[in-house]
């Protein structure tokens, strides 16, 4: 619908246009279509693609519907609609997820400090909020503000979910418009929830050198009591932290964490063990190390239950949102739930922090003294025997592993008393456990593989959150003319192809070549887990500051929101740009001009398939590894077969820009070697001056060539003046431009696609 | 009358959920048929051909062999290049599997020689499950031509796919096969 | 989490506590997990009956993942909670549709009324929202409280999104509490969504006897002007009803519709026509008669631009649900969206109902002189000729067919002439087009279906909307009682296995019982295309008041809350139970005594889904046609053979009744006879009086006499004494007690379960 | 090696999205086999035995004399019982459906006589889908019993299915040569 006066005025409320930091842009609190030109504008240029995943609809009682070869369901739907679809659906499940974490850290810090609690993110950070402040209009305050943009996207995500409904939305394109939608309320709920852990527990901020931390599944001291933390919500953690620094225990007991949680919670208290990554989770929890499960949510395998119970640890749930069919204990007596726990032990659900963290802490402290014995790991003797069974001809367990690796070959070589390939397979291991269940002969491969892997411990540093004012002010300049070559993210998950040293590899690269490298979750612990020759792992070799040739770790999941805020905060403060409910102004500035890509090489969940789809809304080009095709969709151009036209902003005249830049928004690569290629491609604008184009195309010719041999393939389309080579190749290039019959393109300082479409923004916006 | 499609391949995460599945090349022979009959086919090689070993060989020698009996263009993925100027061939184009993928659905697309979009694309060496994605692609949105997956790990969503070769043997068998019936055969037309 | 002193405030202020009416029960404003010991409590007799669809899981890139047989997927679920949680997902389907819907219906009504803008449902309803004041402890006043109940559901709804993503919840009974509270959000919309259009619009409302209106596809006249509705949201009919007054022109042009839209738009014109449920939207929006079609929301074939082209006919889309892609000219000129219609024959998407009002009625008036020649439907010799090429040897038709029909032989015999069978065909026909689709000679099966099917007009009551609490006071005795055998609601989807009616069959046989007969939406349609021997459909035949032996139409989808609601307040109002943030407690009555009974003849939406597992939590039986196991879940008890303990309300003490009542909480029947007896069974409750079963089970045992021969085989189940035996029946149905050794059992007159799990609720609330 | 099980039946809406589809039995004859090594067999009569037309004969007609050529208790759902009553057959049991196939799942019921849980459940006449979904819940959540839907549009979910059988001759001759069988082969045990 339409917005109504009253519901503009409810708005205005709302965001307080009073509030006179900056007028009101053109789209305050968007609606599902507020923004669907833009959208549709993208659209065109970068057409979905997709994989159906499966042939069939399977949503209502209608069907199966058949929807190949030009089916259509018994509702209507084609093919292409149905899987944007089930992107819209899954990309809410993420936004859901994201939303609703916010929700719950947020109403948890109100309880604790109040409403008006201010929102202070230091001394280096002035622009505090950049997404909700560009998406919403709204410079938020306190606690209290940060809960009005979680409400925004709770009042946006049930008309989204609506349209999956089956007799809903009938074009892909809409669907595609509307997971664009979910992706953005999805940065808003990550901001939101980042600002507010931030600033509710005290985490760093404004601080570039956050502290090094311990990282590996050997960094616990399995001597102690030890509690692990699992999932993405560090609230009961930081309790944990709480109880143990209250009745100082923090040196007897043990904390560790899995996944997010983990890494929010070094936020909390630099003394904590970050594990590792989602792919940890079952190769971790099968040692027995843990006296102590907590559960939290999100990413959380769901057979911690079964796990907890095979290794003889409690389990303590502590979210609504992931329950086991507990017994809530949340009403009851401490003692009398201590007694559940420990002398029963029963499973329990607590959704009190204050008493899951007592809970945890007592029981683990009951609990390790008996546990002794099950804190071992194979000895290789015990592991080739378990082994011995193996022929390596079955290949069950090939056949049902998720990441396609041949673990046949190295349980084999087990069974006969070598371990180094199933040392080499733990690397490459996503921890689906399907080999294990597979196994003819029952063979518990991922204990195995803890008798194989390497017990290192590495350095993380911990997650920084907000990329300070000073830096952006830094930056901006060299980012918008191309001489730092680009930002780049690694976000997201451990479904990674191959070694889990490819984001090492992939992030070190791109610093050594002067980018601006950020990581959070789960990539950002796997990039830990590399070392070089003396030892140090990326965070220790590279800069913290945000700038050329940094490794910066933002934090969690929820930390993504700072790279999008930086990009923002570059139109903002760099350009000054009016951010203000101005979402097409500064996303079309940071499509044309901020070279920034994102990166989520081990793609597996509908959260990070919303931060990619959100990522995409805002100009930002996503690459994702091999698994990210089984997203089912992605965003391409035709690269030099489309219409490349944008307007100039200067003369407000259409040019023909011949150039494909950014060349897709949303790609899969197969291999680590393509994907630095591409990463440094998305990082092309149009915007770049030539000397900023020369530094990309070096990049871009030096990988090119290290990695494929040759001048890159497609080097003519990025090439728009012989101004743009860089000198080292200047003889190389310029020979091969006139042998396939290169022509020069037209450069523009000041880009735009905004007036090649119906919208609301001036082309005079785009110049300030 | 009950219909039977292959449903499983080698991989358990490319198990069909559908309707429509490939048609198994059982017999080399046939394989080189179906080859021998395209008017405009593509020969797409995936990372793996660098470095799969077969028998004494490796995949990218038999995927060369094949392309070479026929003039089939080939479109190198990811890092193949390289290996292939090593080998002393040179691609006809060089995309990423999902690129040459996106450019195959559009039927007004040139080919990677200019002349007219391709009728059959061979695929092997491309990673199992992002191949599957890939095919699925293909047989939804490019109806205007065949797929075949020259893959010993079978791959329910191409148009022609082998079916799985456990043993290394008798793969080295299949493609050596192919690459003769390929050589004796007049090529048609 | 649980909750905390400022959300316990701010839960006060929202239900505005101080508001004396009742004293606040135990659970205001229910989150997540505040019900799940009642929903544990309920699934402990009735177990959770899965029927997966497919035996994999695709939800996240870690998939396909293979759940056969023990198998987990990578994140560790397994088949049952996978179903669990597809269950949640499309619950929250359905509740999304509902709550967006309300959520719209809502905000343009207050742009219209204001926030203060009085609910007043007449002299007859002063529990005016009995959902509203059970489920959230507030009693709704004003337009702007209903959104207070909207915002309840939004919050609530991101929750349980987040639960869906990977990684989160793992127990399958867990996901079916969540599935539960998606389902009693649902209701909290649908009683929002109608108290608001029935008070914003002016619905009837305390009147039983509402209009009978023209009911089919022949009932438009296909000389005028034509406008079809279609969808779910009549808020854009009515402005068009307006715009036809305003403009005199209600004459000129026919307004009919398909769907809920339809429904509601004669709530507000009872000179608009209803051409019928979904099932007959593709057949009538092929004939051409619609010069200009809107659709709005939900159930909204998706093909309809095809088929508008096909047709000729304009096409307008309205709402932000289903935008097909199309241009959004909202904002534009009405003028220049008149011409873009009219002369470019673009179809377009308003999103400003008076603009989209007035577009449509000019267009209609301009195109339909043009359009005379493209309203014609096959003669029969067309229609021969057409099937000509059919031998009936195929079959592709019938093996595409989603209900299974045997149409090859129809259009064999139609190409010999003969329209008999086709005739009959139609009658069975669910609308989804796939033998069109699938037939290898490309015969326009739907086309020859207008020319076999008859052309007959009905008569439909208009939707009354709530019942009135003087009708309650007068049925609630009765009812409890069990003298009044049931209340019966038919309530969703065209999606029926058999005729089209086979519900006005099922609602007569129970009117006839003299049980209390209400329908709703697509079954209230599919009701009236009937007629008994005097031309007269069952709403004719009956009357309307809600009373042993009634017909009721209560509305569209969103009025089926008033159903539910009449079971609340028969505790209420009638057995005075505080109903007051008292789910359990209402629940309970109503689960123990009131023989209240909702069937789905024709499964099909999510929505359907959702208000299905709504009722099941209040402890209202379900009963589905055979496309409901569709669903994938059903809930039932293993009848005798479970433990039917319950407790006796005045003792306190556990009493064994040995009596499977309700039998089971969600079944499905294969056949209409089969249906009969179920929804019989289902109205019994552990409650019945003597002469009260004695009355149920004597519909019992003539039905199943008529339907299968002989006593019912397990009515030794519901036989307590001797006193419960019909009299008419007693020599018979003694001597088989006797014959298979039948014990008497105890008959409770205060029976609950409260006290039988863990609960706030003391045993002594349930007796007032 | 490419494993190929049955995935489409008859109606494309009972199309097997999954991994384990039912093995198709061919022969009558290889049918009677299985039904005879049943120990404690069941044979689900749905609505539609009561008015299916095979030749000169109802489905109910061949269903009764499979079930009676081996004492297989009947449980009949919807209201088959008033026809069998009528050809003067008790049905040992009258469940719903979706009511018998709840009780199959439990392995610990006593089945129908009360002598133990089944081993072997024939299924005729139940409405396609809905019987495509009850064998689904078997097939997943019963796995101490095997399911034969012996129905001639087939059923991917069953243990065993009849293939689809499109000709009405074809199926009379199929259930003829059933019954036959297993009245001439001499009842194991
Ligand atoms: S969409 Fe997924 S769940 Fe549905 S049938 Fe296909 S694979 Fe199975
Ligand atoms: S939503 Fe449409 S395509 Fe999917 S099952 Fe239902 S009718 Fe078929
Ligand atoms: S646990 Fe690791 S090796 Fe085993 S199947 Fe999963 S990814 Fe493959
Ligand atoms: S399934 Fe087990 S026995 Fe077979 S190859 Fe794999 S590890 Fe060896
Ligand atoms: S990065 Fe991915 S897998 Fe890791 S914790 Fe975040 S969402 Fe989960
Ligand atoms: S959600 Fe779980 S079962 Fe489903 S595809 Fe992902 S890992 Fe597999
Ligand atoms: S349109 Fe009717 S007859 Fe045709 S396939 Fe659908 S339900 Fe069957
Ligand atoms: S598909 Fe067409 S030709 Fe074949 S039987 Fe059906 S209606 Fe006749």
């Amino acid at each position: 619908m339409r917005k109504g006066k009253m519901k503009e005025e409810e708005i205005k409320k709302t965001i307080k246009t009073e509030d006179g930091w900056e007028p009101v842009g053109p789209t305050p609190m968007p609606s599902l279509t507020d923004l669907r030109n833009w959208d549709f504008r993208l659209l065109q240029t970068y057409e979905p693609f997709y994989a159906p995943f499966c042939d069939l609809c399977c949503l209502c009682t209608f069907g199966k519907c058949d929807l190949t070869e030009d089916r259509k369901g018994a509702c209507g739907i084609d093919i292409a609609t149905q899987q944007a679809r089930w992107i819209l659906i899954c990309c809410l499940m993420g936004t859901a997820a994201h939303g609703a974490h916010g929700r719950h850290m947020i109403d948890y810090l109100i309880e604790k400090h109040g409403e008006d609690f201010k929102i202070d993110l230091g001394s280096q950070v002035n622009v505090e909020a950049p997404i909700i402040r560009t998406v919403l209009g709204l410079k938020p305050e306190t606690l209290g503000d940060l809960k009005k943009a979680i409400a925004y996207v709770e009042d946006e995500m049930i008309h989204l979910v609506s349209a999956t409904h089956m007799g809903q939305e009938g074009n892909y394109k809409d669907f595609e418009s509307k997971a664009f939608h979910a992706g953005m309320l999805d940065h808003v709920a990550l901001e939101a929830a980042d600002i507010a852990q931030i600033v509710g527990f005290g985490y760093p901020t404004s601080v570039a050198d956050t502290p090094l931390v311990d990282l590996g599944w050997s960094s616990v001291n399995q001597e102690k009591p030890t509690i692990v933390v699992v999932g993405h919500n560090a609230l009961v953690a930081n309790s944990i932290v709480d109880y143990l620094r209250q009745n100082g225990l923090n040196d007897q007991v043990e904390l560790a964490g899995l996944c997010c949680t983990a890494l929010d919670m070094t936020r909390y208290d630099k003394g904590a063990k970050v594990i590792g990554p989602l792919s940890r989770q079952r190769f971790f929890l099968k040692t027995g190390y843990a006296d102590v499960i907590v559960t939290d949510e999100q990413c959380v395998v769901t057979d911690i239950p079964q796990m907890a119970k095979d290794a003889g640890a409690a389990l303590v749930a502590v979210s609504d949102k992931i329950c086991y069919g507990l017994p809530n204990c949340s009403e009851k007596d401490v003692d009398q739930v201590f007694k559940m726990v420990v002398d029963e032990e029963q499973q329990v659900l607590i959704l009190d922090a204050d008493k899951a963290a007592e809970i945890a802490v007592r029981a683990a402290m009951a609990l390790a003294p008996k546990r002794r014995e099950l804190k071992k790991i194979l000895t290789k003797e015990e592991a080739t025997k378990l082994a011995a069974k193996c022929r390596g001809t079955c290949e069950a367990c090939n056949r049902a592993c998720a990441n396609l690796l041949p673990i046949n070959n190295a349980v084999f070589k087990t069974a006969q008393g070598d371990f180094t390939d199933l040392g080499k397979l733990f690397l490459r291991c996503i921890g689906c456990a399907k080999c294990e269940e597979a196994c003819v002969n029952g063979i518990p491969i991922l204990k195995l593989m803890q008798t194989a892997a390497d017990g290192d411990t590495y350095k993380i540093r911990t997650g920084r959150g907000p990329i300070h004012d000073v830096e952006i002010r830094k930056v901006g300049s060299p980012i918008v003319l191309g001489t730092i070559p680009g930002v780049v993210l690694f976000a997201g998950c451990s479904n990674f192809p191959q070694d889990i040293y490819d984001v090492a590899w992939l992030a070190e690269e791109l610093a050594r070549r002067k980018y601006i490298v950020c990581l959070s979750g789960c990539s950002a612990m796997a990039a830990a887990m590399s070392k070089d020759e003396e030892g140090r792992t990326i965070y220790e070799k590279f800069p913290p500051e945000f700038d050329a040739g940094c490794i910066v770790n933002v934090g969690s999941c929820v930390s993504n929101a700072h790279v999008v805020g930086a990009a923002i905060k570059i139109a903002n403060i760099f350009a000054t740009l009016p951010n203000r409910a101005n979402f097409e102004l500064i996303s079309d500035y940071i499509l044309n001009r901020v070279g920034a890509c994102g990166v989520v090489w081990g793609p597996y969940s509908q959260k990070a398939l919303a931060i990619g789809t959100g990522a995409v809304r805002w100009g930002i080009p996503v690459v994702l590894g091999p698994h990210g095709s089984k997203y089912r969709r992605l965003f391409m151009s035709k690269k030099e077969l489309d219409d490349w036209t944008v307007i100039n902003g200067r003369t407000a005249e259409l040019v023909d820009t011949k150039e494909p830049t950014p060349e897709h928004m949303m790609v899969v690569t197969e291999t680590k070697e393509r994907a630095l290629i591409t990463i440094i491609k998305q990082c092309f604008r149009r915007n770049d001056t030539p000397p900023g184009r020369g530094i990309k195309l070096n990049s871009y010719i030096s990988a090119y060539k290290q990695l494929i041999g040759t001048l890159p393939d497609d080097l003519q389309n990025f090439v728009r003046t012989e101004k743009d080579i860089p000198i080292v190749y200047k003889r190389e290039v310029i020979s091969y431009l006139k042998e396939i019959g290169w022509q020069p393109k037209p450069v523009l300082s000041l880009p735009t696609i905004i007036g090649t479409y119906d919208t609301k923004v001036p082309i005079e916006a785009t110049i300030k | 009358m009950a219909t039977e499609i292959m449903t499983h391949p080698y991989y358990k995460v490319n198990v069909l959920t559908g309707s429509k599945g490939a048609r198994i090349i059982t017999e080399p022979e046939e394989a080189a048929r179906i080859i021998d009959k395209a008017k405009t086919p593509l020969y797409v090689f995936g990372a793996e051909v660098i470095d799969t070993p077969v028998g004494d060989k490796l995949l990218i020698d038999y995927a060369l062999q094949i392309a070479q009996s026929r003039d089939i263009p080939i479109c190198a993925t990811a890092h193949v290049k390289r290996k292939m100027l090593e080998l002393q061939v040179t691609p006809d184009s060089v995309y990423d599997i999902i690129e040459i993928v996106h450019f195959l659905k559009d039927k007004d697309w040139t080919g990677v020689r200019g002349q007219g979009q391709h009728d059959l694309v061979l695929f092997t060496g491309v990673r199992c499950d992002l191949a599957e994605r890939g095919l699925a692609t293909l047989k939804h949105f490019a109806p205007h031509l065949k797929t075949f997956a020259i893959c010993r790990r079978s791959h329910p969503n191409a148009d022609y796919a082998v079916p799985i070769i456990a043993k290394g043997g008798k793969w080295q068998e299949y493609l050596a096969a192919l690459v003769k019936t390929l050589g004796t055969v007049t090529p048609a037309a």
